[in-house]
């Protein structure tokens, strides 16, 4: 293959290839560039990123990506694109996971239960603190933060008014990408405690939980 | 009625099943509320109508059976059992007459039920959670080149914590105590290394560099298991990732430290020495 | 969601997708499942692996791939199938490697390890002289310092009383947008550290915990 030079098959380690981009797309390729596009990338992109890129309009990018997901979803394809975070990232299809996991080998990914806990508590009441976390697990959780915090599903959120202004904990774009969520508005919806206190208004009052409900902002 | 309820079950002899169960590990149970809300399932009552004197003794019965239980954590345990050994005793007395106004408090029992409740919504969350296609299980992307950490994007954003670990990574290595004594850089071969590190990878989880680290005083071995775990990755022995921009170097074994066919590194053994030189 | 409440029985810890691969793979799935295992592997994968994996014959593997290359040519996708020396490979289409060039060009933001450490150092200690930060290095970090004073991440921050005056270092409020700070005050502390310090074996993603479920026996 004479071309084979400007085929771009890893990530990070050509160079030569990466020239000025040369004005805008054509519209007929802009599907096709944007699926090599999104190929080469391992991290969500969004679409504001591919626009400038591509040198279009935002409008053209989300509609080129739109004919991608109906091409992938009519052929049956075993990669599909996504909308994760704050951008678009191609993924395996989840029923291939099993041919997928054997051809790449390796111990699957686990997230153990405490870890889950812990990401739950944070997911919906953030910004939280340590002693929260805590408090609703009912153990410490420092170790589990402190793993979060290395794996960059949690991040740092500045500090509470609490007396020794404890750090507090929030949840990163990394979160929504392993999780496959959008936003924050994609969280399972927490079981409510109004059951409880209808049947007894004398208990004092519960905690509200701060949960984003359908919409974010 | 309640107190009348748990007083005729007290004396019930514990049921066939329950005997018959293997001994558990604390490590089973993810803290004190854990233990309770698996007793409470366990009865198939609601939340709200615990018999309280049963849960109590069920749970007491349970630490007892613990072959082992971590010192550190104990005190979690067994605070949640005086809380029900206090809440059981409540139950039996008769309860006194109460003046009107005067029982502000909240009643302990109530407070207990909704820490449960609030606890057993983020379980349930959590399970949600784990149930969602996750990324490098159910779903994969493209997978990352290892690269140098130079190459690596920051994220400045989510990374005060990345800043913070530089900064007190930097003081621990200028604390660190000076060797008391030299080895021999004889005794670090790469595939000795690289075969070392595999056995430490061999429980199949994710370690960092700086654990594999944790035993090893001096910067030599530290720079040839650095080196070890890059050749490893290049030869496909280990899964090797910064998930953040100069965050913790990770390393997943891809093999089994006894399978791995080292035969490659021995060409490299005089480069690495002349590179660790 | 009423009967919610009723629901004792505890969902079972889920068994990871990516155990023992069971049987081999459908027919029907095959080209999928080959175009997703092509993906998530960076190097080219043989023809044999791929049999294996999946459990099929190697003539079913080729034709399948077979079928895979004439459905991404049919489509003008941006991805195409390649049979290289070792194996297969999946690659960005050659003409879209201007555009693929384009959105990885787009560099993320990036410090140099010695920028970040002088960072660190000038943010947790400041104001703090070119000698400290030396001293924490361990080397010389007068051209670091003038870059980062040009990215306007560091300040000059007047003069130490120490012999010969040296100039003084700290950071800007450009450095505080930077890591999404309010104040400096939001830097972890090494209390804060200690407080995620407890080295509980938990804390480490281990595998999941099948949870004894009281009906499950």
């Amino acid at each position: 293959m004479s071309d084979e030079e400007n085929v771009i098959a890893f990530p990070a380690a050509e160079e030569s290839a990466a020239e000025e981009p040369s004005g805008s797309c054509p519209p007929e390729h802009l599907v096709p560039a944007l699926e090599a596009c999104l190929f080469a990338v391992t991290q969500p992109v969004p679409t504001a990123t591919l626009a400038a890129a591509l040198g279009v309009s935002e409008e053209q990018v989300t509609g080129a990506l739109e004919a991608l997901r109906e091409r992938q979803l009519r052929t049956g394809a075993g990669v599909r694109l996504v909308e994760v975070g704050e951008g678009w990232q191609l993924r395996t299809e989840p029923r291939m996971a099993t041919w997928v996991a054997a051809v790449r080998g390796g111990k699957p990914f686990r997230l153990s239960r405490p870890a889950l806990e812990t990401l739950a508590i944070v997911a919906f009441r953030q910004p939280v603190t340590k002693g929260d976390v805590d408090d609703i697990r009912g153990v410490d959780s420092g170790g589990i933060l402190r793993t979060l915090l290395d794996r960059g599903l949690l991040k740092l959120a500045g500090r509470s008014d609490d007396p020794g202004r404890p750090m507090l904990y929030g949840t990163t774009s990394a979160f929504l990408t392993l999780f496959g969520m959008r936003s924050l508005a994609d969280l399972p919806t927490l079981r409510d405690l109004r059951a409880l206190r209808e049947d007894d208004p004398e208990a004092s009052p519960v905690p509200v939980v701060p949960f984003p409900d359908g919409d974010e902002g | 009625m309640q107190a009348e309820r748990t007083l005729q079950v007290l004396p019930q002899p514990e049921p066939q099943a329950r005997r018959a169960e293997p001994p558990v590990h604390i490590g089973v149970y993810d803290g004190p509320l854990d233990l309770l809300l698996y007793l409470v399932r366990k009865e198939g009552v609601a939340l709200r109508e615990i018999p309280v004197a049963r849960i109590c003794d069920a749970y007491l019965r349970h630490l007892h059976e613990l072959d082992e239980i971590d010192v550190d954590k104990a005190g979690d345990y067994l605070a949640m059992a005086s809380t029900l050994c206090l809440l059981k005793a409540r139950e039996l007395l008769p309860k006194a007459p109460t003046i009107q106004g005067e029982e502000e408090e909240e009643d302990p029992r109530e407070a207990l039920e909704r820490r449960l409740l609030e606890y057993e919504r983020f379980r349930d969350a959590a399970d949600q959670l784990g149930r969602r296609q996750l990324l490098d299980r159910e779903v994969f992307a493209r997978p990352m080149e290892p690269v140098a950490a130079d190459e690596q994007p920051i994220d400045p954003t989510t990374d005060t914590w990345g800043l913070a670990q530089v900064f007190y990574g930097l003081l621990e290595k200028q604390s660190a105590p000076p060797p008391v004594h030299s080895v021999a850089f004889e005794t670090y071969t790469m595939a000795d290394t690289v075969r070392n590190m595999l056995e430490l990878l061999d429980d199949g989880e994710e370690h960092t560099l700086s654990e594999l680290w944790v035993d090893m005083p001096f910067r030599r071995a530290r720079l040839i298991t650095f080196l070890a775990a890059l050749e490893s990755a290049k030869f496909q022995l280990v899964d090797l990732w910064q998930r953040i921009h100069l965050g913790a170097v990770t390393l997943q074994a891809r093999v089994r430290a006894a399978e791995a066919d080292l035969s490659m590194l021995a060409d490299h053994e005089h480069d690495d020495r002349s590179a660790g030189g």
